[in-house]
């Protein structure tokens, strides 16, 4: 064994090799751009495909397309320019591409799990997508092999932001239509204009990239080689990561402490809020104010970080993530909303006990709080549980279920309580706060406050970032005073990455990770 | 001693058969005999005084100590054995693990006893139908029996638990599902032997009704091989448990079990070996103490290994 | 007259060790077989047959069998002394032993050609083919049909008989000096029964073989061995020429035996005088002799000692106190040339 | 013997038409739908995904059709993995879990039987106890237990084997091990039982007295017919090994098919959970009347057309 | 000979077993007789030829495939369940297997109590005192009323056996094989207890074994069975005086007579070959094979049953021509 990796480290530093090598902690599902769905697909997307612009270091930088886009007067019309660039089959990469790509997610057919992010901003699309229109009434166009153009139901400032997304990447027409379903299944069955190729995909167990000769910008790629074994334990991750296998690993509970300790962690914050809603039907209780408050403030959230997560989570006294950005700097900068203290227990106890005066009872019910079935769900669920029980004296019954099961039942209104999370889809607080609309997709709590509704709505038509920004402040303290949900933590995550490694980022939008330009130091 | 004999010695007595009749030996019941021949193994006998041990501490040891195996106490997670007055030491959460070890067993040993009593009841019964009426019922019976066994047994608990909601009940139904199979196989083996033997036929023959030949005759002489198939139930229902808390199916919180315990205890097993070692000592112990002591009782039980 | 011992016991005491104490299976057993004579050794079960044969063949298991004393004189060597190496070079060369059921005595897996062909591999150097060969020859000795086939059958396609055959065949297949067959027909029907006794008693006057056969059916002797050896409770109590026994017995449970069997020959229904009562148990056998409480004439010195053997004639011994000059002088029940000549036509 | 075959046959396809239907109904009553995902989606694409994948029509009617794909040997797409048939996923990853399988028996198999016999040659001697001990001691340990201890002592600490990852033989030994142990346990403890119990057998009295040495005794009479009944218990055995290997090739990141299933479950992915379990069903159903055959050709006992 | 008032008749009695598909095993195919009150009738034949089948399917211990068994001119195939259950009073039987016989795990004071409690012929004090009566009859004593089957001797097992058939006061026991198991100084103790008995309570039994020898002390008439048939039939002085049936001549010489001097004059017949399969039987008499006079016709026609001399019954086709 020893040989081997001697051999493989060889590789690596002394032959001049730069091999890069990470874990991803599941297969990715679908490499096809049009049918991507989770962050590992879209990450690696993101390497074998380019799109119009690309998110890296925390900016769009320019892709395939030339410049900024040309919006019409009227914020609806979107004419792209695209540069000379080739798929690594020598195949220049036209405006067609994207069109075809575009289009076919707005498809019903194509069973893409993104299409509402055509379907909502382009028009025609919606028609399409219901069956009521055909793919040529949708306004996507290539007006020439190196132009395309798209008309918006509205004016929507983020549409580069929203296209920069990694199903927005163009695919070629030919292979899918050769490939059909089987489309980049396999390295061969696939055709790359970004960075990077897959050379080998051994399915569950790793994957293998070298860089696509016929990339543009084939120069900014440093890296001879990236090798992704699938590794799902942490522990293993780790292990490998110590043993020289890997060369970043993500640390999860005692490792982070272990690392933290030793100064080797590295954190960024992944975008995501957990909080728990509450279900004022099935448990009456909660249809008081007081009671719902009293549970904010029961929770201790500092113990609940260090004790179940050990990694510097932010408590959340507010729903908006702090990665969101705002008018000119992130927006929990310009109003950082603190409606509640991190924990008052005392405070919780008084509300309580008001709180039942109003509802005429002198005990609470027994609570069922619905939680994911995984181990740090389980340490969280039984955190909170003893937690509620000492400070407001509430029986919790946690019922731990499978991921699906609990958005199944979520979706259903099938729960007294439950923990959830939400990350954030694109760089703007809307995508926190339009969940709440009374008639919101997934306000699951049914919450309803007109005057919410009324600011959310006012924010989503404006054209004004500021007055934006200050009108889902406004919404957010309002839904922070109601209390139809209680936040809990702004996720952070940690990992070890070893120093040879520069220039790989991770970040709370995709692509986390963001390794397609990193470089190893082959000194050494 | 020829010399020293005399004419008396010579007279004639005749036979006492009533002497000749008489049982010199000891009388020792089946069970009697078995306990005997169990005490001379000395691992079963290990195993038995184990397991005592652990039912014992399982049942009163959560009472020992001053603390609930649900309460957390931040100021003190992750101790190690000893510390603080904390016998194995506290968890993540920093509840105490002495009491945590013994609730999880009582649940470990309460799913595997509660398990073993449902293959007992479905497959005894079961098996003895299949066996006693023989034939047809018999061969369609023994089918079902076999195309269930053909089912990867944890693929059905998986999808069981999933199905129905999480904790002690849902588990023991999943397990018990499956659980009766080997036993009513058992079971009906016997019976096919058993029915054809003489005795009964002769209870047979002397009128006795189906109850009677079943409860009387059938059930007391297999019931040593059942006992035994008991023994190795248990420890694999408390496998199966820990098994499916590794892939997250266990109890419902914060009640533990040895497999939540042991998959905790995996997680940290760097930093806190303890609080793995410590559930796997019992789990092992434990399924190794109800295995020989089972291997034990089959020895004992089995008239073929007499001496 | 002198004939050549092959094997004498001295004096052989076996016992086993249970959770009750000590079983004294053998208690003093002494015999001697002559080179080609078959003698038998009679008595009821669990008398102590089986463990002397087993005894002879160093079989028993041990613990909890052991062989507490005696000597086992085979050609001059003390069986009880050699390794065991050299007693399992003996083992089916020198001596070889039947057992009672054909039917669980043979490998189920194995070939019967092989399973004969086995033991002349081990003793004889024979390679696989040549020893299938005289495997085949055995099989054709002992009477079965068409053994070039049967060789290469599994014992599940022989019946009773022919298994029972092909143990013989196994046995004899090294030509050993002596056989033990321990109530080699016991397991099987009458007419089978005849086959298998008429087959042995064809093979030993060609082969020349010593005999010890073991039964507790005295019919079964009556026509195939020279001297008999009545057991009794671990203990020889009457051993003699197959005529002494049968028509000068001297000991009451050889009596008892005798009026114990119908007589298939007699017209007239003579009442069956059974020997009531069960045999000692020998884990805890009577300090005197062990048949007393079943012996009609049994007196007082028999309870409280053992009777010594007392010679009938050159051959023929006795273990009884009748025979001591004091007792009282009792008719055989047993008429030389009584009952049993009646009616014979 | 063909006719037997065929029966057999025929009798394996109703077992495995009742597994796919019991799966089939158990799966599609587990709450939820496989598009869960952390970026919830709006009501109108799920009901585009599940006109997609068939989900929109009655369960009556799903099952329908997936039983006339199954006839034609067609598992469908997985739906987490979108691009792979979860025929190829099982062509692919089944091939990992089989090799580690059968390595693992065989481990376990040879160590245990050794173990077995010579605890049953040295009946309530020391050497029983201690083989026992040892042996059963690996049924005792949970797998997941067995697998973390080996990967930290051997793979970090001592750095002996490597971590994971499933590339060569050296990679194999500490997840052969881990999987095989509960094989070696419960192969000593059966393989002790029938040699104890064939020891008693007449026919080893047969064998002494022809004069053959312990070592023939052993090799030709008493493991033959001790190993005949432990091939019945194959199948289930191999069942047992085949849904164990999840744990394993989780903690050792190995991409078999034990992973598929526990995944397939926790994402619903139902033509994937079906897949397996049918895979597996069949395999199973398969492998005991191989065995069924073997035995009867093994043991001259058994006519197999009985 | 003794008379003459029929307990039994028995009429083509067959009873076939499955065995495997499309495979039957005929263990009784078709035996006629009937058997008189206070006579005892042996029934010898090979092992495996059918005999214990037969006595079990004549009490209803198995369920016959065809034929009659009139029991007291009731047709005991008839009966309801309440006769069936008065029937098993009045129909005993004794098990070759005195260890299989007598169930390990109980008393065997609860052994013989178990038909007086299924009757409820005594209860309380009654039934111990007639347990302990029993235990005398059959040549025990009370003390082993405490005790478990396997601690007794075979012969004292078989005595437990005895009892527990007679506890219900039967009229007529089948005794299959009672003494095959038994030394033969203790098969004399239960043979001459049978006869006993059989005096003191006018028993009617259906003697079987396989040693005709002693068939022969204790029947008052003989059946010989081969192969699930009844081959001859007659009284045992004659049955020994003058055998008709090969088979039965073969089986007479193949007894061993405890004398040497007759055994060395005797010629004993030595039968070749061995039974053959009950599941695919010959057509034809079921001996040709083995028999040293067979014919060609013996090989195509089962021979019939007939009287050849009075109460003479024989199958052969050399006697009947
Ligand atoms: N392995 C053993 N353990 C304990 N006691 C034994 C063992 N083998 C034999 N005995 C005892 O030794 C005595 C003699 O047994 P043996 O087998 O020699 O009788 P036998 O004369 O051959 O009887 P049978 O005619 O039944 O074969 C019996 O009392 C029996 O209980
Ligand atoms: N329950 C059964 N199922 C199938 N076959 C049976 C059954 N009982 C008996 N037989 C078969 O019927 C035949 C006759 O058996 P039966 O026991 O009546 O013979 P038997 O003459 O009493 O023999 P033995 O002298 O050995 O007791 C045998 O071939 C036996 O294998
Ligand atoms: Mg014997
Ligand atoms: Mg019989």
């Amino acid at each position: 064994y020893s040989n081997e990796t001697a051999e493989e480290g060889g590789k690596s530093s002394g032959g001049g090799e730069k091999i890069l090598k990470f874990a991803q902690t599941a297969e990715p599902p679908s490499l096809d751009p049009g049918r991507t769905t989770d962050a590992i697909s879209l990450q690696l997307d993101q390497a074998l495909f380019e799109g119009l612009y690309r998110y890296h270091n925390g900016e769009y930088i320019e892709g395939i397309a030339k410049g900024e886009p040309e919006v019409s007067e009227d914020g609806l019309t979107w004419t792209f320019h695209l540069r000379d660039a080739k798929w690594s089959d020598g195949e220049p990469v036209k405006a067609q591409d994207f069109e075809y790509a575009w289009k076919r997610l707005a498809d019903p057919s194509t069973g893409s799990q993104y299409s509402f992010l055509v379907t909502d901003y382009v028009q025609g699309a919606q028609e399409f997508f219901e069956g009521k229109g055909n793919a040529d009434n949708v306004a996507i166009k290539a007006l020439d092999d190196k132009t395309l153009e798209v008309k918006l139901v509205s004016p929507t400032p983020h549409f580069k932001q929203i296209v920069t997304f990694g199903v927005f990447a163009p695919v070629r027409k030919d292979y899918i239509e050769e490939y059909g379903k089987d489309y980049a299944s396999n390295p061969d069955k696939m055709v790359y204009n970004g960075p990077w190729k897959l050379v080998k995909w051994n399915h569950d167990a790793e994957l293998e990239f070298e860089p696509n000769e016929n990339y543009w910008n084939r120069k900014a790629v440093k890296l001879d080689k990236v090798i992704t074994p699938i590794v799902t334990e942490n522990s293993t991750e780790v292990n490998m990561y110590e043993t020289g296998q890997l060369h970043m690993a993500n640390l999860s509970g005692e490792f982070a402490v272990q690392y933290e300790k030793e100064g080797k962690a590295k954190y960024y914050p992944d975008g995501a809020t957990s909080y728990i809603q509450l279900n004022r039907e099935t448990y009456p209780a909660f249809q008081n104010q007081n009671i719902r408050r009293a549970f904010a403030l029961a929770i201790d959230r500092e113990n609940y970080i260090q004790t179940v997560f050990k990694l510097p989570y932010q408590p959340a006294t507010n729903f908006i993530n702090p990665v969101l950005m705002g008018n000119k700097k992130p927006f929990r900068e310009e109003y950082p909303g603190n409606y509640f203290p991190v924990t008052d227990p005392n405070e919780a106890k008084k509300l309580l006990q008001e709180g039942m005066k109003e509802l005429g009872i002198d005990k609470l019910p027994k609570l069922e709080l619905l939680i994911d079935d995984t181990e740090a769900s389980r340490a969280s669920g039984e955190f909170l549980q003893e937690n509620l029980r000492n400070i407001l004296g509430v029986e919790v019954v946690i019922t731990p279920v499978p991921f699906a099961t609990r958005l199944d039942r979520s979706k259903k209104g099938d729960f007294e309580a439950v923990v959830s999370l939400w990350a954030p889809d694109y760089d703007d607080p809307m995508t926190f706060m339009d969940m709440f609309l009374s008639d919101g997709p997934f306000n699951e709590v049914k919450y309803t406050n007109p005057k919410y509704d009324a600011c959310i709505k006012e924010a989503q038509k404006s054209n004004d970032n500021e007055k934006r920004m200050q009108l889902m402040a406004k919404a957010e303290k309002i839904l922070m005073e109601d209390m139809p949900i209680i936040p809990l933590y702004h996720r952070t995550k940690a990992y070890a990455i070893n120093e040879e490694v520069k220039g790989l980022t991770r970040t709370a939008f995709s692509p986390d990770i963001d390794w397609m330009f990193a470089d190893m130091e082959t000194a050494k | 001693m020829n010399s020293t004999l005399t004419e008396q010695d010579f007279e004639r007595v005749g036979k006492n058969l009533e002497e000749s009749q008489a049982i010199v030996r000891p009388s020792l019941t089946y069970w009697q005999d078995a306990w005997r021949r169990l005490k001379k193994n000395k691992l079963a006998m290990i195993s038995l005084v184990i397991l005592i041990g652990i039912v014992f501490m399982c049942i009163f040891g959560p009472y020992m100590v001053p603390y609930k195996y649900y309460e957390q106490n931040y100021t003190k997670t992750n101790l190690s054995p000893g510390q603080e007055g904390h016998i194995f030491g506290t968890d993540s959460l920093g509840r105490d693990l002495f009491s945590r070890v013994w609730y999880g067993g009582r649940v470990s040993i309460f799913i595997g006893v509660v398990v073993a009593l449902i293959a007992l009841v479905v497959g005894v019964v079961y098996g003895g139908i299949a066996g006693y009426m023989g034939g047809k019922v018999d061969n369609i019976m023994m089918r079902i029996v076999d195309v269930l066994l053909t089912i990867p047994g944890m693929l059905l608990n998986i999808l069981l638990l999933i199905v129905l909601e999480p904790g002690i009940v849902t588990l023991i139904i999943a397990f018990g599902l499956t659980g009766w199979l080997s036993m009513a196989r058992l079971v009906r083996g016997q019976i096919l032997q058993l029915k054809e033997q003489e005795f009964v036929l002769a209870a047979r023959a002397l009128g006795a009704d189906t109850k009677r030949i079943i409860f009387k005759h059938l059930i007391p002489n297999i019931l040593g091989p059942i006992i035994v198939e008991m023994t190795l139930t248990i420890p694999s229902a408390i496998f199966s448990e820990a098994f499916l808390s590794y892939i997250g199916l266990g109890i419902r919180p914060p009640g533990a079990s040895w497999g939540v315990l042991a998959n905790e205890g995996t997680k940290v097993l760097r930093f806190y070996p303890y609080e793995l070692i410590i559930p796997a000592i019992f789990i092992s112990l434990t399924i190794l103490a109800f295995n020989l002591f089972g291997d034990g009782l089959r020895d004992a039980l089995d008239p073929k290994l007499r001496d | 007259m002198e004939k050549k011992k092959v094997l004498e016991v001295k004096n052989l005491k076996v016992s086993f060790d249970t959770y009750a104490g000590e079983v004294q299976a053998v208690r003093g057993v002494s015999f001697y077989v002559n080179k080609g004579e078959a003698i038998a050794i009679v008595g009821e079960s669990g008398c102590g047959k089986s463990v002397t044969a087993q005894s002879i063949m160093r079989l028993i298991p041990m613990p909890p069998g052991r062989i507490k004393e005696g000597e086992i004189l085979f050609k001059g060597r003390d069986l009880t002394k050699i390794s065991n190496k050299q007693m399992e070079s003996i083992r089916g060369s020198e001596i070889a032993m039947i057992f009672q059921d054909p039917m669980t005595s043979l490998n189920p897996t194995m070939m019967i050609g092989n399973q004969i062909a086995e033991g002349l591999r081990k003793h004889q150097d024979l390679s696989k083919k040549e020893s299938l060969k005289r495997a085949i020859e055995m099989l054709r000795l002992v009477g079965i049909p068409n053994p070039e086939k049967r060789v290469y059958q599994y014992p599940h396609e022989f019946s009773g008989g022919m298994r029972q055959r092909a143990m013989i065949g196994i046995a004899l297949a090294c030509n050993p000096t002596l056989l033990i067959a321990d109530e080699p027909t016991t397991a099987l029907d009458v007419t089978i029964q005849a086959q298998i006794l008429e087959l042995m008693q064809d093979l030993q006057k060609r082969l020349n073989t010593s005999i010890i056969l073991i039964t507790h059916d005295l019919g079964v002797v009556a026509n195939v061995v020279q001297r008999v050896m009545v057991m009794y409770a671990g203990m020889v109590i009457e051993s003699g020429l197959l005529e002494d026994i049968f028509y000068d017995a001297k000991h009451p449970y050889t009596w008892g035996l005798m009026r114990s069997v119908p007589r298939l020959d007699l017209e007239k229904k003579e009442e069956l005088k059974p020997i009531e009562g069960s045999p000692p148990d020998l884990f805890a056998p009577p300090i005197g002799c062990p048949f007393a409480s079943r012996c009609e004439y049994a007196m007082k010195v028999c309870k409280n000692y053992m009777p010594e053997y007392t010679k009938v004639n050159e051959s023929h011994v006795v273990a009884c106190w009748l025979e001591h000059p004091l007792a009282p002088k009792v008719e055989s029940p047993v008429k030389k040339g009584g009952i049993y000549h009646e009616t014979v036509s | 013997m063909a006719k037997y075959i065929l029966k057999r046959i025929g009798i394996s396809l109703v077992t495995i038409w009742i597994l796919a239907t019991i799966t089939f109904f158990l799966m599609h009553a587990v709450p939820g739908d496989p598009f869960s995902d952390q970026k919830r989606l709006p009501p109108e694409v799920i009901e585009n995904l599940n006109a997609y994948y068939g989900l929109d029509k009655s369960l009556v009617a799903q099952y329908f059709t997936y039983m006339g794909n199954l006839v034609r040997g067609d598992l469908g797409y997985s739906m987490e993995q979108q691009s792979r048939t979860v025929n190829s996923i099982i062509a692919e990853s089944f091939p990992y879990s089989a090799h580690l399988g059968i390595q693992s028996l065989i481990f376990g198999i040879t160590i245990g039987l050794t173990l077995g016999i010579l605890a049953a040659l040295h009946h309530n001697k020391s050497v029983d106890y201690v083989t026992m001990v040892i042996a059963v001691l690996g049924v005792s340990v949970p797998n997941f237990i067995i697998g973390a201890l080996l990967q930290y002592f051997f793979g970090v600490k001592w750095q002996v084997f490597p971590v994971a990852q499933w590339k060569g033989f050296i990679y194999t030994v500490l997840p052969t091990i881990a999987l095989g142990s509960r094989i070696l346990a419960s192969q000593a403890r059966m393989i002790r039982a029938t040699t104890l119990e064939v020891l008693q057998q007449d026919y080893i009295k047969t064998a002494k007295a022809k004069g053959l040495g312990k070592g023939a005794i052993v090799w030709k009479h008493t493991i033959r017919n001790a190993i005949l009944p432990i091939i019945t218990s194959l199948g289930p055995l191999i069942a047992t090994i085949l849904t164990g290997t999840f744990v394993i090739e989780n903690i050792f990141a190995i991409p078999g098919l034990g992973k598929y299933f526990v995944l397939g479950v926790q994402n619903l992915d139902y033509p994937v959970i079906l897949g397996t379990t049918i895979f597996y069903g069949s395999f199973l159903v398969f492998l005991n009347l191989l065995i069924d055959i073997a035995y009867g050709l093994i043991d001259p006992r058994i006519k197999v057309t009985q | 000979m003794k008379p003459y008032h029929k307990l039994l008749e028995i009429k083509n009695l067959k009873k076939h077993f499955e065995v495997g598909k499309d495979q039957v095993l005929k263990a009784v195919d078709g035996i006629t007789l009937d058997i008189y009150k206070g006579e005892t009738l042996g029934l010898v034949g090979e092992s495996g030829c059918g005999k214990s089948t037969a006595g079990r399917t004549i009490i209803r211990l198995y369920e016959a495939t065809d034929g009659e068994v009139i029991f007291n001119r009731k047709n005991i195939y008839d009966m309801g369940k309440k006769e069936l259950r008065n029937f098993t009073k009045q129909a005993q039987m004794i098990f070759q297997d005195p260890y299989a016989s007598l169930n390990p795990r109980m008393t065997v004071g609860d052994i013989i109590g178990e038909g007086i409690d299924i009757h409820g012929l005594y209860k309380g004090k009654e039934r111990t005192e007639r347990i302990y009566e029993l235990l005398e009859t059959v040549g025990l004593n009370k003390e082993h009323a405490s005790r478990f089957a396997h601690e007794f001797s075979g012969g004292q097992r078989q005595r437990v056996g005895i009892a527990r058939a007679l506890a219900v006061e039967p009229q007529f026991i089948v005794c299959d094989e009672p003494i095959s198991a038994l030394d033969v100084s203790i098969q004399a103790q239960v043979v001459n207890l049978l006869i006993r008995l059989q005096e003191e309570k006018e028993l009617t039994y259906l003697f079987i074994a396989h040693d005709l020898s002693m068939v022969k002390y204790i029947s008052d008439r003989i059946a010989v069975m081969y192969l699930g048939h009844i081959v001859e039939l007659t009284s045992s002085e004659e049955l020994y005086k003058n055998p008709l049936h090969p088979y039965t001549e073969a089986l007479l010489s193949a007894i061993p007579i405890p004398d040497p001097e007759i055994e060395r004059k005797r010629e004993r017949i030595i039968l070749e070959g061995d039974v053959p399969s009950q599941i695919n039987p010959p057509k034809g008499c079921k001996f040709a094979g083995r028999c040293r006079n067979t014919k060609e016709i013996c090989k195509e026609v089962a021979p019939k049953f007939i009287e050849v001399e009075s109460n003479h019954f024989v199958a052969c086709h050399l006697i009947n021509q």
